[in-house]
């Protein structure tokens, strides 16, 4: 698959072959399982797994879902089965799999993110590790960090003393200070960027005066978004020397190859796979025909080619 | 079966009212449970998700959903022409039960929630149920000429809220005098005060004996994305996705008293 | 107006009576001249102006603009005439109409601010001022100010003290801290916010490998941006007492009571003003009738209602 | 006269190769000046902004836009059909300057560039200016008959790169040999490689014959947002808005080397 037609799709992210630069996001593909009905997981370049907490976790009142002009809110608010469940049910299940998978690590406290990923570490399954401290939808399950680079900063140095796979942090857009906080990650150990998580947003009901979300806030995700993750990928691969795997609204190829261009050297999709689940195979193709038609041989070569051009 | 993804076209459209029928084409191998659902692109404006909409009916080689106009997607929708092409994701879902002790079911039924018990109401009377659909709706003209078409297959009693039809009132005025569970299967689908209150009137007794079809906003109709939580009984607090354990759920399953919280 | 079919669109903003709730976002109307031609400028309920800064400012180098999906991007970057023409020329002509004018003051430095706020405030014409610290545009022009609540409140106590009129302060719609830089804000003497400036972002021409403005980034408005805005609106409002003008992607009369629900005491449009330079009379209408539907007597009952409802 | 917004219906379409002819009703007191350009809403899919096209023609009654298919908004417009309603807001701009002391005019064409010289050569025979069209394509297919129609109304040249019809090479290439401005007045449209070659052409002599029709995206149209940047000459740095102060400028306003690097 990666070198048909000349053109070669294979790209490596913090030491990790990818057959494909396309990951699932997390949260967005499940663990893979029900997906699997519908796509083969193995089209994938990699999966990055719903989030998974120390104890289950019930989530958000409903409803947890609304939809905006071009994006969606959501307030999931880390639904899953815990820890003990993911090791035992959901990981092994998906190291059956030729795909590297990122395990979304996210807690309630530095303790339960240090435990839950270590785990994850020492279970000899994952690719990686993609802290979430950015997630908007739990009052203290990471929004509290992105406001810190120097508490973020003190996690991730935790998380990668007992981490012994390549550590990837995930961030929200910030307006203001990526270039802060992606140093402040960097210099903490981290192996890689996920950016970026959704934004703080909000709708209302005027007929019925409520909020359409049960946890009133949520988080927007989709094309309405993307503008913003090219701008945070383009801002983070300037100010640091970290591989960047760039989300947000990626609809089609050419909002990929945006996100490569200022930056990313893999490219994960979000909301599209809930309405086209077989979505990443379809882009792999558009991707290959852009490169042909462009003449890139390799995706490398396109990945942060505005700087190399000389865009600052 | 599992989930098929295909690109079919609409045969033919019927408009009743505020509701449209589709009826399209379906791969081979397709074989809908009553209960389960269809989740169709509503294309246009930047309009992402797909929208869910119960099987109405099947034959074959041909499937068809009813679509009440209530925004813009389902706008969208019922405006399709014949000939035009529809994406659609499905049969998802957990759907009815057909099995169980009682030998007449009533199907109670709010507004567009008849689609899935029309369904059902076939494939009960196949297997020998004695099943009469109850249905309320606001006025007597709303859904045009489906409750005459209705009428001639399956035992039907209309409530409307304004008495242009059928009995004056909602559609629980209708049910069987007394009636808390004994004796019956109970399968509903409506708007979710009618679901509130039928459970109220049944529990605690009947709960066992009633199926009801939940609606929920959806995202990726597959179980993946926990969008569309449910709240149920056991284990208390827990949630369950409308589009993979449900939208169909027994009524003990659920847990009432925090679905009417959020409603 | 106001009173018409028993609905009464007035509102007081920081003491500042408006006809109706509705005013034009600042660079989005020019300084009234231009749409003049289009609308009657006393439809308004009030007019922010393009950014005012000391000396005259070429602004940034084309293409300037972008549309995204249901979006579009600007680096316009401050192009004006300066104070002293905008105190002979437009401020002079705007006092003509009956309609309450917030002046938008940008600035490189301090003291730039200081220095146009200051003549603003004393020329007598100017119903407010709009401290601008959020624009995305500019290297030194205030997204430096918006990273740091600290430095913030220092510009605003600095201007409050020069100021006899209403001051408010424009944000970001900041992903995280947004309470911690409004009570910032509130506590150096601020009589209002302006919620919210456009977000960074980014597009790129994936053809011809470069970006799509001449800036490289811009600033992300319209509806996109709108459940982003009204999560700020709702933050800020819940943080600190001050009144809170809503803005953000305001396309139809539902957009503009999510942000009143929200916390908004008024609203403002922006990029609809650029499409369709009648959309503030419109949306006047459109209010009365949602109003009158939904047996509302006055904006004031809007405002704030999820909170006074008890939604937290 | 100030700008219209109107509402209007589209009463023809022609359609030459990649671009359409859109013919609508325009209110009383419509009086565009060639050079002039009408703003028009292209809806759908999150579209927000109006697209900017040339007054291509205008008759009393009726005016028309010259639409080439680029991108969404373009290739929405050019599938309106007769009876469709469009939203337009015009005149806007600066037009041609129509005086001068040369009696004739080169009328510099690339592409869809043509539009607004096919309107300014109407009104130039007018005055009695002779008028000379030359258009440069990419190919003789490309416009499909529209250059035998406008060969019947002005004396017409034609340069196509691939040589399949009219001179073989780029529109420049059919000027009169050595034309470097003197005697002639040259109005200009086209991408903005042919302008800036046009430009150094007859740069700096001629420059203060030239007027050219500048292309920049637009949001407002008005002058209001500052988004349609062109850099000019004096003072050094700055900019006006093509939607305003142009599209038209002189030869001689505009900052030629700023205009090169943003290209
Ligand atoms: C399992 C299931 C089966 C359904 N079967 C049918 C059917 O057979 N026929 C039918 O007409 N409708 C059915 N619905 C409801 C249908 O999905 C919604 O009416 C439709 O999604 C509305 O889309 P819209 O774009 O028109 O409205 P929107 O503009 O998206 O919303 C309009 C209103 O509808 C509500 N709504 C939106 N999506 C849903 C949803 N998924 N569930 C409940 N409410 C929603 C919104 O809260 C809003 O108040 C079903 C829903 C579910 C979950
Ligand atoms: C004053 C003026 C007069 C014009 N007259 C005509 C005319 O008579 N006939 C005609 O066919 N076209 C004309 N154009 C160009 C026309 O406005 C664009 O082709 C159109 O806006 C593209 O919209 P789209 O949605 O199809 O393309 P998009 O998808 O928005 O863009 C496709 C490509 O076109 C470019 N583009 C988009 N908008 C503009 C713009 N405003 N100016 C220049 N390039 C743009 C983009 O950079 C992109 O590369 C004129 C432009 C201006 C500024
Ligand atoms: C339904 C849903 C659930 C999500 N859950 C998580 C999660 O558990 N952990 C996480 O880091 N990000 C989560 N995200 C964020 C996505 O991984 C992604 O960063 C974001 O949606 C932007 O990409 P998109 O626009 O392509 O969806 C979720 C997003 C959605 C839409
Ligand atoms: C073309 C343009 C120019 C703008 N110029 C300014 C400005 O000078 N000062 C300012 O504070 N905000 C400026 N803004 C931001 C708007 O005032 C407003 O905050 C933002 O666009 C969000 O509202 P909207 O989505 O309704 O446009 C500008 C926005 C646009 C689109
Ligand atoms: S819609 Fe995604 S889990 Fe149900
Ligand atoms: S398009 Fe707004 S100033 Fe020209």
């Amino acid at each position: 698959m990666g070198t048909a037609e000349g053109v070669d799709l294979r790209v490596e992210i913090a030491g990790i072959p990818l057959k494909n630069p396309f990951l699932a996001c997390s949260g967005t593909f499940g663990n893979g399982r029900e997906m699997s009905e519908l796509v083969d997981l193995e089209a994938l370049g990699g999966l990055m797994t719903k989030a998974v907490t120390l104890e289950p976790c019930a989530g958000n009142p409903p409803p947890r879902l609304w939809e905006t002009r071009w994006g969606m809110l959501n307030s999931i608010g880390l639904e899953n089965k815990g820890l003990e469940r993911f090791l035992s049910e959901d990981l092994p299940w998906l190291s059956g799999f030729d795909l590297p998978v990122w395990v979304n690590v996210a807690g309630f406290s530095v303790r339960e993110y240090v435990e839950v990923a270590s785990a994850v570490s020492r279970s000899g399954l994952a690719a990686a590790v993609e802290l979430n401290i950015s997630c908007p939808n739990v009052e203290r399950g990471g929004a509290h960090f992105s406001r810190h680079p120097g508490e973020t900063a003190g996690l991730v140095a935790r998380v990668r003393e007992v981490v012994d796979i390549p550590l990837f942090v995930k961030l929200p857009p910030l307006t203001v200070g990526m270039g802060e906080m992606a140093r402040a990650v960097a210099e903490a150990g981290a192996d890689g960027l996920s950016l970026v998580n959704t934004i703080p947003a909000m709708a209302v009901d005027v007929e019925r005066a409520c909020p359409r979300l049960g946890n009133v806030t949520g988080g927007l995700s989709g094309p309405a978004l993307h503008p913003v993750a090219v701008h945070a990928v383009w801002e983070a691969s300037g100010s640091v020397d970290l591989p960047v795997i760039g989300m947000g609204g990626v609809w089609s190829c050419s909002d990929a190859v945006e996100l490569f261009m200022a930056g990313a050297g893999a490219v994960a999709v979000g909301t599209l796979n809930l309405v086209e689940p077989r979505a990443v195979p379809r882009l792999v193709e558009e991707l290959r025909g852009f490169m042909s038609a462009n003449g890139y041989l390799t995706v490398t070569e396109m990945v942060g080619l505005l700087r190399r051009k000389g865009w600052r | 079966m599992p989930p098929l993804l295909f690109k079919t076209t609409l045969l033919e459209r019927r408009d009743y009212g505020c509701a449209s029928e589709l009826v399209f084409r379906v791969p081979p191998g397709f074989q809908p449970h009553p209960g389960q659902f269809l989740h169709i692109l509503c294309d246009g404006e930047g309009r992402l998700l797909r929208r869910p909409f119960s099987v109405f009916g099947h034959n074959g080689r041909s499937a068809s959903v009813l679509v009440r106009e209530v925004g813009g997607g389902s706008a969208w929708l019922r405006r399709r022409m014949p000939g035009d092409e529809l994406d659609v994701l499905g049969p998802l879902g957990r759907g009815f039960d057909l099995d169980g002790e009682e030998e007449e079911a009533l199907l109670i039924a709010g507004g567009a929630g008849v689609a899935p018990l029309v369904y059902l109401g076939q494939r009960l009377r196949e297997r020998g149920v004695r099943a009469t659909l109850f249905w309320g709706m606001e006025s007597g003209k709303e859904y045009g000429t489906l409750p005459e078409r209705l009428g001639e297959e399956i035992d039907l009693r209309l409530a409307t809220t304004d008495g242009s039809r059928g009995k004056r009132g909602t559609v629980l005025d209708l049910l069987p005098c007394g009636s808390s569970g004994a004796g019956f299967r109970y399968y509903a689908c409506g708007p979710r005060p009618m679901l509130l209150s039928l459970a109220s009137r049944l529990a605690p007794g009947g709960l066992s004996s009633l199926q009801v079809s939940v609606e929920e906003r959806m995202a990726c109709g597959l179980g993946a994305c926990r969008g569309c939580a449910v709240p149920v009984a056991d284990p208390p607090g827990a949630y369950r996705a409308a589009c993979r354990e449900g939208p169909v759920f027994g009524g003990e399953e659920l847990d009432w008293e925090r679905l009417r919280v959020s409603t």
